[in-house]
């Protein structure tokens, strides 16, 4: 293979500005790919149009076709070929254009992106990336607010992340393109318009670790993307009742980060963990189990999951029905005494 | 069937291995001028009130996607997918099925829909965001519209299948866009009709278009239909603003396939003069003049011109259809301006047949916290 | 749809005699198909050879190429087509010749055969079961040993059944072919072989109960699928030491009884979820959480979970490592004072 | 490559359209005697120390096939998917890469990977059940061998298109079964690789069996090469017992593809002799009496035969070439037999580049209960 540019410098940090998590994923793209050209962008209408939700808007002009083009509508050739390009030494960061629509690719995904460097003896990695707008809120039509990060979570050889506002979806895009590990990228959709003052490029904390995104004394919530936000206006909310509640990102969510959950949980000795997934099988429930497990004897009740119900994600109308609000989550914190 | 009526399930013919026409079929060409010699494939012109009939569907099918098209401007519905230009295409293949035949249309052949006579209320259900699919399938025969494309097309195949296995002279339609043919859904729903020979039609609307991405970009073929012969079924690369050309060889595809002859693939080369959907900037990936040049041979001015030379459209006529589109859209606009009763309760009614307890649990948490809200009227259950 | 021929009586009962499970599922697919001609079988090498593992041996000799026949090599197109035959009143039963061969269909498994009655509103239903050989322990090269079972039982919408008997066996795929509910029947490769006396038909309990197979008062094994043997020969040894463990086969993956197992956990006060699969995100998660959230206070440890390793399925002269075995699970009852 | 040695990323050919030859192509008849006519579709016959390269590779290929089926047989491997009878697709497929050109096999096609120098150990650590893979891919440029049907050949149509970018000349060839043209994977790498005008060759063993189910339970079409000008690409039907053929014709795909021509299908038209692993039970689905038609067809004896009438084929180097093909059955014997030492703390080793403190607290634990079972030295980690 012939010799590639990387160049060593991330660009100069620019003063704080505005900047919503759908720029400062755009923004992470074009730095990657002028940092590194063997970074390659593709999947369906990322060229010309941007992506559906603009996430690559200017990059096909910017970088050119042979950089990053639209490929034929089909996400188990997107991954499949992508498998291919990065065994040559590419570093391919792929859209799957909702949840709903990477399961095409599920067989490549579970059988081959996550296997490759285990069945080798790590003699050939799989540095890509593959990017999925992410869960629901968005007032979409049927197939387009799946909560899919349970089946990339379970699967041994994926890491799995999910920022929750524009510094985190910068950073951690910019470490995912920067892994030999191959990373699913989910993009929480309702919160590409949120906006953050930042100085690009920003470095926060590392993907494999999960923050402290508000301190409290009496309840840790455990969230991740979309519920970040919910869980903090929960947070603010029961402040004013007197309630102070810890609220932990979960950033990461394979791996987990045990050491920073634990020592929260530890202090405040009750956790809720808090997704839009359907509760039953969903990610919730590795934090439940693994949460107990190794704070049992610190916990002052179960652990709490608030999550949508066990029903295929509702049509638009309903949808409000099924997602965590602030509300519920104080309903739930409050009857929060069971089965004693 | 056979002569004697019965179907056959082991209809042996030597596997079809020509390749389709390089020139689209037509039967009319733009100017509304019938087509004679090769370009018709030797079908022929259907009858002038077959015409009329298909004319009078595609006018009402356009004033209704007009008017939806409308309506999402406004707000009234999530989303909207046009088929503003596909409607030779659309009613074309929809109308050469029975009553008794079966449909499954992708989230863009509301008009498909429409023509087969579920109402637009139901019809529209699904992109008001009121529920995931509103007419009875079974009383219209007609799958819910799929959005995981070309996944549909195989549920047709299973469909036609099973009636042949009943021996059920019934056919299974299925459209799928030129962007939908890249999945592996597609080449599977191909292969699994030709192999058990099932009566399944397949339509590729061939819009041009897979959202921003165009036909170049989606296959190196000559033409979507040269991919037949792949699975040894015959294809037609067909003139898909020519709603008579589509609709004589669709008819011709139902039949064969009704008689044991087996699927058939059917591209239709049209174009998809609107957005993607309304939430879609089509400027950023397509010159207007492009549009333009697909407007100017639109299916329905074409047929018009036809039946106009012919004298077959009246004025008295034109004016009763107007009528019959307008009433359609006024009605439209009246049912999708009124707010569709919901109940959130019922999100738990349908995911099993059989109950489950914990479902039942969480049915009450939520009637509880409507209760609560004062939204709600507590559940007698 | 022409009339079709609805036998209501099930065959009369034999004697008992020795079968295996293989033998029951054979037995129970002939008898379904005896008596009710809309149960059509198909799938890879179903037909002449009877299927790799001969589960459908015979019965293509027997029932002609109308009722059970060979697909082409394509899982999404036989799940496809399933769901099509299922619309228009058949009641197919299809193999997948491996959990990871199933993963070409999840398209079809997640958006289609598990939404179809809710998005319907119960107009269309998809009496339909997808029979999975499951999880490993038979020296299978790579790919023939995943355990898939997270993946379903996570999506709503789906019935997710694993016997671990051959009476079971029997029962529930009959169960599951009369239900109007599609169902992924998972059948544990390993205990294909094992036997049982059984007088065919046999009913054993609805497929939606969990059943206490041995009783004991100190500690709960919820196990299912392959690891029932294993629990019961843990339970066996333990009961020299003066352990006495109850076991719970789970039978039903979703939903799951929250009854049967609250009961027995509430009278052991400590219980442990014993799986093949992966531990992170895998079914025990599920039920460690919920077992938790409804018994908490009834608990003096935490749920223990003795699973597979986080890691991809090993080569066959290493699996022994990654699945639970008596010696396992007893060691890690006697290291259960965690975190204290 | 253009004339002046640089690839252009933008060749712009007509898109093929036509059907391939529905008899197979071939340069050598069963008979061992050099065809001439259209049956050769213009190749010609390679010269003859080319044929004498590929005798000796087939025959020391056999040799090793056969080995390997004895050794499962006396469970020294889990299983070994045996290609006897396909030595001509196998070899006269990869003998015409380059070293820098890659492959994409399937369980398959381990004599592939031994043409490509692979030890016979490294290729067979997976299916004696020691690890997933056991060869260094990049160093032989062979990836693993793909079990889940199909899906190997986007990665080659990935790893092509990458070179491509990157102006790298090199070739993918990947091969599939029969069975596996079924698969969606299959539809979408032909489409990808057509799209993009990767320089991959997609050969199609068509051993006339997936398992127990026949070909004509898998397509329809007259030919799997039929497929090609579905996706605008060039297809060959060819005998795939003739490695003169299928060496020739293989080979001048690979250049086509080196020189930025695009993709090509090749099906070779075969047959397995074995049962599909050591488990199958052929019995049931097909009679003994096919299997003796097919093995009066095999491919070594007839470039045999033709090489002895060429005069080429010396005692000597007949003699030499079974030394070579005895010697390396003996050694492979010999890898076979002895216990490969296997750590199973490794198990924990490869999963992520990026190590995990979870992982590393599970293989603590299992260095643990190893240690307590004193069959492992406690882990100095
Ligand atoms: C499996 C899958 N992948 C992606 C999408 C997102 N998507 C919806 S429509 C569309 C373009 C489809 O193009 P085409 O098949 O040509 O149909 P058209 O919209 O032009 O009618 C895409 C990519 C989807 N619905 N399903
Ligand atoms: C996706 C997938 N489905 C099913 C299987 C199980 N399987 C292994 S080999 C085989 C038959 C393959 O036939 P073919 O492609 O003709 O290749 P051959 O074995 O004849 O070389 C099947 C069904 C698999 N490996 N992968
Ligand atoms: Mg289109
Ligand atoms: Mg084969």
């Amino acid at each position: 293979m012939t010799a590639t540019v990387t160049k060593d410098a991330r660009p100069e940090a620019s003063a704080p500005t505005q900047l919503t998590m759908a720029g400062a994923l755009n923004a992470a793209l074009r730095d990657a790919m002028d940092a590194d050209d063997r970074v390659i962008v593709y999947g369906e209408d990322v060229g010309p149009l941007g992506g559906v939700f603009r996430i690559t808007d200017g990059l096909q002009a910017e970088f050119g076709e042979e950089r990053i083009w639209d490929s034929p509508l089909a996400e188990s050739g997107i991954i499949g070929t992508a498998i291919g390009m990065a065994m040559y030494g590419m570093r391919p960061v792929v859209e799957m254009q909702f949840d709903a629509f990477s399961y095409p690719a599920f067989e490549q995904m579970v059988s081959h992106v996550a296997k490759m460097r285990n069945r080798t003896k790590g003699r050939v990695t799989l540095p890509m990336v593959v990017r999925i707008p992410c869960a629901g809120a968005i007032g979409g039509v049927e197939h387009h607010s799946d909560s899919s990060e349970s089946y990339w979570a379970s699967t041994p050889g994926l890491t799995v992340v999910m920022p929750s506002n524009p510094a985190d979806a910068y950073s951690m895009l910019r470490e995912a393109i920067d892994s030999d590990d191959p990373v699913v990228f989910m993009e929480p959709k309702s919160r590409y318009w949120s906006k953050a003052p930042i100085a690009l490029p920003v470095t926060t904390a590392p993907m494999d670790r999960a923050e402290v995104v508000r301190t409290g004394d009496d309840v840790t919530l455990l969230a991740y993307g979309p519920t970040v936000r919910t869980a903090l206006e929960a947070a603010d909310a029961a402040e004013h009742e007197g309630l102070s509640i810890e609220v932990v990102d979960l950033r990461t969510l394979s791996p987990f980060d045990d050491e920073t959950v634990g020592a929260s949980v530890r202090k405040t000795s009750r956790a809720a963990v808090i997704h839009e997934a359907a509760q039953f099988g969903g990610y919730g429930a590795e934090v439940a189990a693994r949460v107990t497990e190794r704070n049992f004897h610190h916990l002052a009740a179960p652990v709490l999951r608030i999550a949508g119900f066990d029903i295929p994600y509702p049509s638009p109308k309903l949808e409000e029905h099924q997602l965590p609000t602030p509300d519920r989550i104080l309903a739930a914190l409050d009857t929060w005494e069971w089965d004693a | 069937m056979s002569h004697d009526g019965t179907m056959s399930l082991n209809v042996e013919h030597a596997p079809t291995r020509t390749l389709p026409s390089e020139k689209p079929l037509r039967l009319l060409d733009n100017a509304g001028h019938a087509v004679t010699g090769h370009t018709t494939g030797g079908f022929s012109l259907p009858d002038t009130e077959t015409l009329l009939g298909l004319y009078r569907k595609m006018v009402v099918a356009r004033r209704f996607d007009v008017q939806v098209t409308a309506l999402t401007k406004q707000g009234r519905l999530a989303t909207y997918p046009s088929a503003y230009g596909q409607e030779a295409c659309e009613i074309g293949a929809v109308a050469s099925l029975d009553r008794a035949d079966w449909l499954f249309p992708t989230y863009r052949d509301s008009i498909a829909l429409l023509t087969r006579g579920i109402a637009p209320a139901d019809i529209l259900q699904s992109f008001r965001g009121d529920w995931h699919n509103g007419y009875d399938q079974h009383e219209f025969r007609a799958a819910a519209q799929a959005t995981p494309l070309a996944t549909q097309a195989l549920h047709a195949v299973g469909l036609a299948h099973a009636a042949r296995l009943r021996r059920d002279p019934i056919v299974a339609l299925t459209f799928l866009g030129d962007g939908a043919t890249s999945e592996g859904d597609a080449h599977e729903a191909f292969n699994f009709a030709a192999v058990w020979q099932t009566p399944t039609v397949f339509i590729v609307q061939n819009n041009q278009f897979a959202i921003s991405v165009p036909l170049e970009k989606q296959t190196r073929a000559a033409t979507l239909a040269d991919k037949a012969v792949g699975y040894g079924m015959p294809g037609f690369h067909v003139d898909g603003n020519d709603v008579a050309a589509m609709y004589a060889i669709t008819h011709a595809a139902v039949e064969r396939a009704r008689a044991g002859g087996g699927p058939t693939l059917i591209e239709g080369v049209t174009y998809r003069i609107e957005p993607h959907t309304n939430s879609d900037d089509p400027s950023r990936y397509r010159a207007a003049r492009d549009v333009e040049h697909w407007k100017r041979r639109d299916p329905i001015e074409r047929l018009e011109k036809y039946l106009v030379s012919e004298g077959a459209l009246t004025e008295t006529l034109r004016a009763e259809i107007t009528d019959e589109a307008e009433g359609l859209a006024a009605a439209t606009r009246e049912v999708m301006t009124a707010e569709a009763e919901l109940d959130p309760l019922e999100l738990f009614d349908h995911v099993y047949a059989r109950p489950r307890a914990a479902l039942a649990a969480q049915r009450a948490a939520l009637a509880a916290e409507l209760a609560a809200a004062g939204t709600h009227q507590e559940d007698a259950r």
